[in-house]
């Protein structure tokens, strides 16, 4: 597949190298901070499950109720480990949520342990749990590599579909049906606004709006739901959901505990088009990318996204510069090449001349930038309407677009994706759309051969060396002052903006927090 | 009664359907709203108009989504039952040489102006249909297929010089409801030319035929799409040979049908 | 009492229409009846079932083409009219700076969960809609943006400290009626805190929904698919600044439409 | 796009050489054989118009009556020509028409001029009225040109749309609106049956089956219509209509008169698929082409068809063979290359793995095989089912493979095709269709370049190969009995069977026919 464009190798470096250095002052931020929810996430880690029912307005887990206290009494700087470990340690309670219980009744006072040797205790403690929850998730990692050695794996282009009642039960439904009708991956969306909730709701959940909450519960149940239909169907469907938000490191530790395998995880979707503030979206992201990387889930970033809101041909280079990002905070982060699904769209509006060809130096850009990494390519969405005859083609040229390009992921569109979440037909008939391409023409890649200099290649190239300036600009002003400015998705959002910001903390001298020393093999 | 159902969007009970229709009026905000009021006439409600676009001067066409108000109890469907067992090949053979003693003559035609042979061929020729060998491949029919645009009395008289035992008629084109013309004029033209009881069997097929209509067309089965040549084999042992044992009606399985 | 139509297939009166369905059958011949018999209750006589397929171990989807048998008469159809003249984006800044004295202010907002701003900033935003610029670029306007998923307080306590005359509300999940419930919602928030006439002006828009509901909903004015910054701005100039001379109302022409 | 394939230019050669040889057996055939309706085209180039309204079941055109005269008092060896032309210079009647009603009241006796003034005299008279006639398709083709000059040509491929309600009031504004949205070629479908009736009918029609009457008053109708939507537009708007059948030749005067300017037209077509004795239509066909060659119309003709009742993989070879015959019949009848509207299809199952690239085979290798003539490339028909999504997927994949592989004329498919004869809305959506497929991709062709012995090229050689093999049968058999055995639409049509075979006659040594003189130059 590669090597279609000719492309200068040594730009395509320089791109790197300069995305690389526009990444550093950023990593070095998230490395200087913590957040509530990366907090929170290392509890989860150490096991604490479960919430405190007894609140009006609704459950609230534990683990925020714990941050919360130690955020009152110590204070965050040093993270949660230390104080919390420490009240273990002094048998004020024999774990976590016990704990929580008794600080909420006021019959805890937490320290931040002075000596050595209590120091040493608390930090055996919190070892040993965080130990036990990575073990968990090594465990998970295993027992999808032994269920994908024994059923198999399909060939790719997988197919990705979604499920989005806003009920688990019919969530379980409509998955499996979707993996009887071919889908290699489902994704369960969220409710709309779960990604602004400062907590992980608890339990199954059963009245989502265009989709179902992200829980623990609902993770469980929909794994098990899949496990049983590809042991039915012979084959491991893999199951993805949504970690980006307000809570990306704890909704990453439930993923790698509840063996999903696909998180869309992107280092700036929540900045964008969830308004959260910068600084809390970068320091989750790599926390949650450790996990990630843990756990051997292929996590999804959301370049496509860019293309709802800013022109697909005008805004082509900021999809590859996004990419270039999301590909050095994965690695920083700990995660490989095959784990980097980046994402980005056919949303050319078709009435520009040649669109179709336009999208296919698009896609053959990404790939030949990315050979190793499992390309996720998003439907058209914009210019769908009511048409639905004419979206039914629209979205047939897509798939064949995908193929031609040699995409690994491709989610399915739906003719109906103008007017209303999808019906059950519109999903088989989806999917009879992407089984027609791909059998009539699934092969016809191997004729494709853009003329050396013609249409296509010049149009990659020309990308290639917008994304080039982008950068160029990034690295000299810096990637918060470029993302202040609109860069991304014609939408400014300054670095003191947004929500979340509260939840930011600097980590102090005595910052400890044994889950990063574990992903980051200290 | 059962429960009565309804459509099904993405969740039980919600009824939503998808319509598309011309009206002849020119687009605009009229055109919209009478498309609005017309899916709600069709029990629809609320319909969305999510597309209309003008074709030509005079008239729109619309794209419409919403709730259909309609219900029906699936009890009070009526299946089209088959009337006969389906019998192997070899059975057939056997029932005509034991009951007729003589192979069957069948007699085969598109009429009238019809020139689609392909769906006769399909049930007569040895080529067949659907894996199934056509009545040719059958040791004890004599097969005559006389081929398209065969005017009905030509047919009248072939069915009489070669002593058909049923006579197999294809009508395909639909216009102006050709195929039910035709096929009434066949009738008429058959029962005039035979009396007593002496008129061959008549069977009509078609892709736009409901079986139900075979007595209001005054013929005497008349099949649908999707119809395979054991079908009409078996039908046909039923109908002319009647000394068979009773074997229990049952409804077509759809795998059969399509 | 006009003339009354019905669809258009080829021939005038012929009534032929399209539909598609999903119903909770399982496929097979009484689920392919089930289907005939629920396109003839939306009032679909003949019904052509011509496509029929399991969706699943439950479910079947169709495809049916048939007469409709259903009229509209096109004088019966209440069209949504334009209760105001549309005015160029000078005329409204003239007509603020006369009637008012100061500049007018408008909140926008997508609430609720809601994140969909690509609609709202269509309206607001100097970029504009359909080669119209958005409010921001008036000059006797003065927006604030609020973005997405802002909570209804939050919303109410922005239009009391910004004095904002107008507030416009984008809704575009719709899913479970959820741009309905929050609509509602808006209103009635909006009602208990600003009492004696001071509430703002109501203004709320998303691709589903029909101008015709805004009383229904407690708002003051509602806008569907394809409204363009000119319709608002010069809705606005209209429902505040009402001392403008008498333009006859027009209904809104297709083209401006979409 | 020629050049594609790497095809053997000798192994093209010797298919075309082995056509040649193979026709000549028919053409000598031809040449030795008038038929009735070859006659009443002559009359009808003579200028004998109008019918006999006197008949109880229906009009009967004069043509008719006066070659039934000649044939039952002289017989018709020697053609009507002389005979009539005898009849008017002896001063029996100002016309033929007269001559006509004359000749039924039993008044009018005629015979074959016996000296050599009398029959110069015949000869002067019958030279005269055919020679205006021929005057009159000149002058009409002259009026093509000026008018296609004054108003351009549109750019290939042509949408070529049918109309068909069954009644030429209706047709009208189909036909306009059609050339509104888009068509550049409108066809107007013939009633069913029309083709088996031993005569054209007469006046305007309202009540054809699936298509309506061809008649020249339909023609002259439908001409002013285009004519008029073509001011309207500023483009020249071609109309087609259908010579194959009992009256190919008649009709095809017709359209020289009234300006068609495209015409369905094979040399097989009646045979396999109206069951017409092959004498009479191989007779037939060569006469009406060398009219349309005179006339300047395009022909059309209908390998597409053998795709319906054949398998489109098993029986490729079968369509290159027909065109090279037709190809041959119609050079030999005086067609130019450009004049050669050979048809081809679309219709190999889409459950065949590989079938779009296999369909591009075959297109491209028509495509390299005929390189300047008008190819007619026909849409999906057999495997378009009640699933329009699907159906309009597949039509989009149809103006792919059309626009990829250079096809010049493109009949437009439409989604409904399994279902009814087109709505109104069917033709807007396929127009939308084929304009998205062109504007997002029309100039994909750029980028295709079949691997050299890859799936695309070995295909395309095979079948040609095929064609060899059967050409070299057909030769040495003969091409009467190749039909006589299903090589065509696997349907066996026998050279002594078949309707109109008894109006069927030999020519002897006396036969005259002055518009084949003119026409082949003698
Ligand atoms: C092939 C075909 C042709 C071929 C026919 C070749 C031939 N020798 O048969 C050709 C190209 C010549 C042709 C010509 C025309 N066709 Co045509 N054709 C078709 C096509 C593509 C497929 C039909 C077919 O072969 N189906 C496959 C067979 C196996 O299915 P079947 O006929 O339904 O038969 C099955 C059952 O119905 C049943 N059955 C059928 N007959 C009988 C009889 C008995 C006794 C029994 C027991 C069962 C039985 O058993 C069969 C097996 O299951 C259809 C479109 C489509 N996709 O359906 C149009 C279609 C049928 N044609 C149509 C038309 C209008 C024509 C033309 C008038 C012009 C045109 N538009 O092309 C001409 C004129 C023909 C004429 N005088 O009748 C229309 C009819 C519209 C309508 N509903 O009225 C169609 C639907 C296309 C369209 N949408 O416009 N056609
Ligand atoms: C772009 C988009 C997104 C972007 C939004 C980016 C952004 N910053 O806005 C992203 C990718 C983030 C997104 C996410 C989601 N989306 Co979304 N999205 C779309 C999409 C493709 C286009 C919407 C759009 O921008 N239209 C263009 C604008 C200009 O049109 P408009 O909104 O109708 O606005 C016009 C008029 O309605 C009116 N108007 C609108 N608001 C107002 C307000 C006032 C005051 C006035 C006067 C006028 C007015 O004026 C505008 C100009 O004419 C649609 C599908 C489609 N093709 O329509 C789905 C769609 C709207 N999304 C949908 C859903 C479900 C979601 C998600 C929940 C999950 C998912 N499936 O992706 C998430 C969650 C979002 C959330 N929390 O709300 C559904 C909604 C289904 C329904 N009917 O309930 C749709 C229809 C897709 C589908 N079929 O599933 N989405
Ligand atoms: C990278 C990424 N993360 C998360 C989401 C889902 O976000 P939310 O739940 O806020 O709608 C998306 C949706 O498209 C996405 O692209
Ligand atoms: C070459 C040719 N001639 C004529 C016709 C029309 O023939 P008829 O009017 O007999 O249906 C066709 C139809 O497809 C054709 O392909």
């Amino acid at each position: 597949m590669t090597g279609l464009l000719d492309l200068d190798p040594a730009v395509v470096a320089r791109a790197r190298a300069l995305a690389r250095s526009a990444a550093q002052p950023v990593v070095e931020l998230a490395q200087a901070h913590t957040t509530v929810s990366l907090e929170r996430a290392v509890l989860r880690l150490a096991g604490c499950e479960g919430a405190d029912a007894g609140h009006p307005a609704g459950d609230v887990p534990w683990v925020n109720r714990l941050v919360d206290v130690v955020a009152d009494q110590v204070g965050l700087g040093h993270g949660v480990a230390l104080p919390l470990g420490d009240a273990i340690a002094r048998g004020e309670a024999p774990d976590l949520p016990t704990l929580a219980a008794l600080a909420l009744e006021g019959r805890l006072k937490l320290r931040l342990p002075d000596e050595a040797a209590a120091e040493a205790e608390a930090r055996h403690v919190m070892e040993e749990l965080v130990g036990a929850g990575i073990a968990r998730i090594d465990a998970q990692r295993h027992e999808r590599d032994r269920r994908r050695t024994e059923l198999g794996d399909p060939p790719a282009p997988w197919i990705y579909l979604i499920v989005a009642t806003g009920d688990i039960r019919e969530d379980v439904v409509q998955a499996q049906a979707a993996a009887r009708e071919g889908a290699d991956v489902v994704a369960v969306i969220r409710s709309t606004g779960q990604s602004l909730l400062d907590h992980v709701p608890e339990g199954e959940t059963y009245d989502g709006y265009a989709g179902t909450y992200a829980t623990q519960a609902n993770f469980r149940l929909m794994r098990r739901a899949l496990d049983d239909v590809g042991a039915e169907l012979g084959r491991y469907v893999r199951l993805t959901n949504y970690a980006s938000g307000l809570c990306m490191p704890e909704i990453a530790v439930l993923a790698g505990l509840e063996r999903l395998d696909m998180m869309l995880n992107d280092c700036m979707y929540g900045i964008v088009f969830r308004d959260i503030n910068p600084i809390r979206t970068f320091v989750d992201q790599r926390f949650s990318r450790q996990i990630h990387a843990r756990a051997g889930i292929v996590i999804n970033t959301g370049e496509d996204n860019y293309l709802t809101t800013a022109d697909a041909v005008d805004a082509a280079h900021t999809v590859l510069v996004s990419q270039l990002l999301n590909e050095r905070f994965a690695h920083e982060a700990g995660l490989e090449d095959w784990q980097l699904g980046l994402g980005h769209a056919f949303e050319i509006s078709p009435s520009v001349p040649d669109s179709f060809r336009l999208e296919l130096a698009h896609a053959l850009l990404v790939r030949e930038v990315f050979p190793d990494a499992p390309l996720k390519y998003m439907p058209p969405t914009k210019h769908m309407t009511g048409n639905v005859f004419g979206g039914y083609l629209h979205d047939g040229f897509f798939n064949l677009a995908a193929l031609l390009t040699g995409q690994s992921i491709i989610l399915v569109g739906m003719m109906t994706e103008g007017i209303v979440t999808p019906f059950l037909s519109d999903r088989d008939l989806a999917l009879e759309n992407v089984r027609y391409v791909r059998a009539t023409a699934g092969r016809l890649g191997e004729d494709l051969r853009p003329a050396p200099d013609g249409f296509i290649a010049t149009r990659a190239r020309a990308v290639l060396d917008e994304s080039v300036q982008l950068l160029e600009r990034i690295e000299r002003d810096g990637l918060l002052r470029a993302i202040g400015e609109g860069t991304f998705g014609v939408t400014r959002r300054p670095a003191d903006g947004g929500r979340g910001l509260d939840g930011v903390v600097a980590k102090d001298e005595r910052y400890w927090n044994p889950a990063s020393d574990h992903l980051e093999g200290i | 009664m059962g429960n009565p159902i309804t459509a099904y969007g993405d969740t039980t009970g919600d009824g939503m359907v998808q319509v598309s229709f011309t009206l002849p009026l020119a687009a605009g905000a009229r055109a919209d709203g009478a498309a609005q009021l017309f899916a709600n006439r069709m029990g629809i409600e609320p319909a969305m108009v999510v597309h209309s676009k003008a074709m030509g001067p005079g008239h729109s066409f619309f794209v419409v989504y919403g709730r259909a108000r309609v219900w029906v109890d699936p009890d009070e469907v009526e299946v089209a039952e088959r009337e006969y067992p389906l019998l192997s090949a070899k059975e057939v053979d056997a029932r005509v040489r034991e009951g007729l003693g003589r192979p069957l003559v069948v007699l085969g035609a598109c009429i009238g102006t019809d020139a689609h042979t392909v769906g006769i061929d399909a049930i007569l020729s040895v080529k067949g249909f659907a894996g199934e060998k056509g009545l040719e491949s059958h040791r004890e029919m004599r097969v005559v297929n006389l081929g398209a645009q065969v005017a009905i009395d030509d047919l009248v008289r072939a069915a009489h010089d070669e002593h058909a035992d049923a006579v197999l008629v294809s009508q395909v084109v639909t216009q102006r409801d050709a195929h039910l013309t035709n096929t009434t004029a066949l009738a008429k033209a058959f029962d005039a030319a035979f009396v007593d009881g002496r008129r061959p069997l008549l069977v009509v097929g078609g892709p736009r035929f409901e079986p139900a209509q075979a007595a209001l067309l005054g013929v005497d089965r008349v099949f649908g799409r999707g119809t395979t040549p054991g079908d009409v084999a078996s039908y046909l042992v039923h109908a002319l040979l009647p000394v068979a044992p009773a074997v229990p009606a049952q409804p077509t399985p759809a795998a059969a049908r399509r």
